[in-house]
């Protein structure tokens, strides 16, 4: 499995122009709301933390339609079961994977989104680390949604839909983390969705996987 | 000389400018350079076989 | 094989001026240096930190210039299909990322102690982060073909869109950014130059405008030795496949 | 060479198998011995590459039951190559995850018999599709498992480079391996058993 891993890093280094447009992608998302709410610091302070939480959402789904449609088409998923690779594991190295060449990117990226929104500098922090701590449970979804798209035409709009309603509660408690009062509490309960996410991801990707096989 | 670093009191944004400006000119200048020499040294090389070969 | 129309030319031209243009770089840079950190006068109002503008304002120039230059080669590119257009803009883009990022994180250095935020949504920075996102998209699609003709078609397309809305973008990010504007925020650098800072500015233009073409050169030379590398894979595997 | 020890006969008793909810084939049985190779023939949408994947372990079988030795190599109608990583790289991907004795010379060996060995470093999306195709053959020949599995294994190659197989073939063979191929295509396995699918 880490054989695996280590090629797909491989690979996404190789194409970086692919894990770059999520970057930018972010970035853009991030800048769009100066635009439509204008460009008052105390606004968009208020806003800060939901904006890059959202934009890290939508950035983190750019990248899921190439997770493991590809490998069904040029016969490597195929290659990988017959190597002995279970299901699983497949999954599982291809959900570290995305949260490494996507998610991890995206954390080193807050600062810059939190300065266009002018978050103040003490919620950067609050900021990141619930980013680093919910960002799994984007990939671990992300990776299920995926696999169950493969083979579908029209994949990556349907990933969408089925990730963002699964990734509500990332999203409520991670910014609730910098909520002043509750701020412990969305601290345990975002660190409980991913896990939840985590332990749940790589069977219910591993019967997407197999039933695309068939 | 002290008073030339302090700059005004500005001396942080100023010679942090100043080094972003520097890091990335010459970092792209020197990464662009390395890539010619080498891409250029393999493409010559080639054309030297190529034409020994012919 | 039009492919290699004249690059043989175009070589020989760049082995010859690329020494010159570095020499002219260099030499820029150092007077422009000089002037800007030692010569200049300090400007009453903004005192120190107008020495940022000296890095600050020529970067916002040669991004701009960067793009014209892209726009230009993609039109020369449809319209005439010149391989060389297409290797001039590819080789540029990321030369103009570098002066459009060095324009912004000075820009947020210098309005941190004029202002005391880091970003400030000014009309020109604004359109200069805009013009950053044109650039990367550019980019990412430059390397989202396999096949480099449909790639530069497709740049060169992208760049000329891109050239047509520069000044919509340009003029709605000014709109907006009246809509909003508290009148409190003060103008920065506007043309308040005094000609003593003007030389300065001039140098460090001329330097950038220097780097610009000595590294254009360089990454085009790069990039038509990159094209001769892979036309001599292909005929291997082309070799290989029709046993001789 | 694969070991000759685990290359445990393939025992297949009454088989079926079901895709998408249609019966593909069932009641199938034979049994194929070290050092022996089978050619399935048939017409197409017989369940020839259905069989293949069933003794891949990539479907599960809808009845009956299946021994086969713990390592096989299966080359499908794709061949499994990343177009950005060059055909080394590929292969040495494929030969590390079948571990085993010796990588390297099975490598090497895998290559020159195919005839990549001069393309190994140039990028797999520069190949033709008999290139290709021979790059999933070499895959096969690297990996060291005793039982091969080649659904239409000659596809885009050209009688030269099916000529060159023959060799190693017999060789997998002699040494205790197991092929089962499908093809249209004669393939030098010597005299393979037949087995006739589709018979409806």
């Amino acid at each position: 499995m880490l054989r695996l891993l280590t090629r797909e890093l491989r690979l996404a280094w190789v194409e970086r122009s692919g894990g770059a447009i999520a970057l930018i992608f972010f970035l853009i998302v991030v800048s769009l709301f100066p635009f439509a709410v204008g460009p008052q610091p105390q606004v968009l302070a208020r806003i800060a933390a939901g904006v890059v939480w959202v934009a890290a959402l939508l950035a983190c789904l750019l990248s899921l339609e190439r997770l493991f449609q590809p490998d069904a088409e040029d016969g490597t998923l195929e290659q990988l079961v017959t190597h002995g690779l279970s299901f699983e594991a497949i999954a599982t190295a291809k959900i570290i994977a995305h949260w490494l060449t996507t998610a991890l990117p995206l954390l080193l990226l807050t600062p810059l989104a939190a300065i266009l929104l002018n978050a103040p500098a003490a919620s950067w922090g609050l900021l990141a680390a619930g980013l680093a701590l919910g960002t799994p449970a984007l990939s671990a979804i992300g990776g299920v949604a995926a696999a169950l798209t493969v083979g579908l035409r029209r994949g990556g709009i349907l990933i969408s839909l089925l990730v963002l309603p699964l990734a509500v509660p990332t999203l409520i408690f991670g910014v609730g983390l910098l909520d002043p009062l509750a701020g412990v509490a969305a601290l345990k309960w975002l660190a409980a969705t991913t896990l939840v996410a985590l332990s749940v991801s790589p069977f219910a990707a591993a019967a997407g996987l197999r039933a695309a096989l068939e | 000389m002290s008073g030339f670093l302090a700059m005004g009191g500005y001396a942080p944004y100023i010679w942090t400018a100043y080094a972003v400006v520097a890091v990335w000119l010459t970092g792209l200048g020197l990464v662009s350079w390395r890539r010619m020499r080498q891409l250029e040294a393999a493409a010559d090389a080639l054309r030297a076989q190529r034409r020994a070969e012919r | 094989m039009h492919r290699f129309a004249n690059p043989a030319r175009f070589l020989r031209l760049a082995r010859l001026i690329q020494p010159w243009t570095a020499a002219a770089m260099f030499a820029c840079f150092g007077v422009g240096l000089y002037l800007a950190l030692v010569a200049s006068p300090i400007d009453y109002l903004q005192r120190d930190t107008v020495r940022i503008m000296y890095i600050h304002v020529p970067a916002a120039w040669m991004a701009m210039q960067t793009y014209a230059v892209i726009a230009v080669a993609s039109l020369v590119s449809i319209v005439w299909r010149h391989p060389l257009a297409d290797v001039a803009a590819r080789a540029a883009a990321p030369i103009g990322v570098a002066f459009t990022a060095i324009c912004l994180i000075t820009g947020s250095l210098w309005g941190k102690p004029t202002w005391g935020t880091w970003w400030v949504w000014d009309a020109r920075l604004t359109s200069v982060l805009v013009l950053l996102f044109i650039y990367m998209g550019y980019m990412a699609l430059w390397s989202a073909f396999d096949d480099r003709q449909r790639a530069a078609r497709a740049a060169a397309v992208l760049a000329l869109v891109g050239a047509v809305n520069l000044p919509i973008i340009k003029f709605s990010v000014d709109w907006w950014n009246t809509l909003h504007q508290p009148a409190s925020i003060l103008r920065r650098g506007g043309p308040t130059i005094d000609p003593s800072m003007l030389k300065p500015l001039a140098v460090m233009g001329l330097a950038y405008l220097f780097f610009f073409i000595t590294v254009l050169l360089m990454r085009m030379r790069a990039d038509l030795a990159a094209q001769r590398l892979e036309a001599a894979a292909e005929r291997r595997v082309m070799a290989q496949e029709v046993p001789a | 060479m694969p070991d000759p020890e685990s290359a445990s006969p393939l025992t297949v008793t009454d088989l079926a198998c079901r895709r998408g909810g249609r019966l593909v084939f069932a009641a199938l049985s034979f049994r194929l011995a070290a050092g022996r190779a089978l050619l399935v023939t048939g017409p197409n949408g017989a369940g020839k590459s259905s069989l293949l994947k069933l003794l891949a372990g990539l479907l599960a079988p809808a009845g009956g039951t299946l021994e086969r030795p713990g390592h096989i190599a299966y080359l499908g109608h794709d061949n499994a190559l990343k177009a950005v990583l060059s055909v080394e790289e590929n292969l040495r991907f494929w030969a590390g995850l079948s571990g085993g004795a010796a990588v390297e010379d099975r490598l090497a060996r895998a290559l020159d018999v195919t005839g990549l060995a001069a393309l190994a470093d140039v990028p797999a999306r520069l190949l033709s599709a008999g290139q290709k195709r021979r790059a999933g053959l070499a895959r096969v020949l690297a990996s060291g498992a005793p039982l091969w599995l080649l659904d239409e294994p000659t596809v885009g190659l050209d009688t030269a480079s099916i000529d060159r197989l023959g060799p190693a073939f017999s060789a997998h063979l002699e040494g205790g391996g197991m092929i089962v191929a499908t093809s249209h295509v004669p393939l030098p396995l010597g005299a393979p058993e037949q087995l006739a699918m589709g018979g409806r």
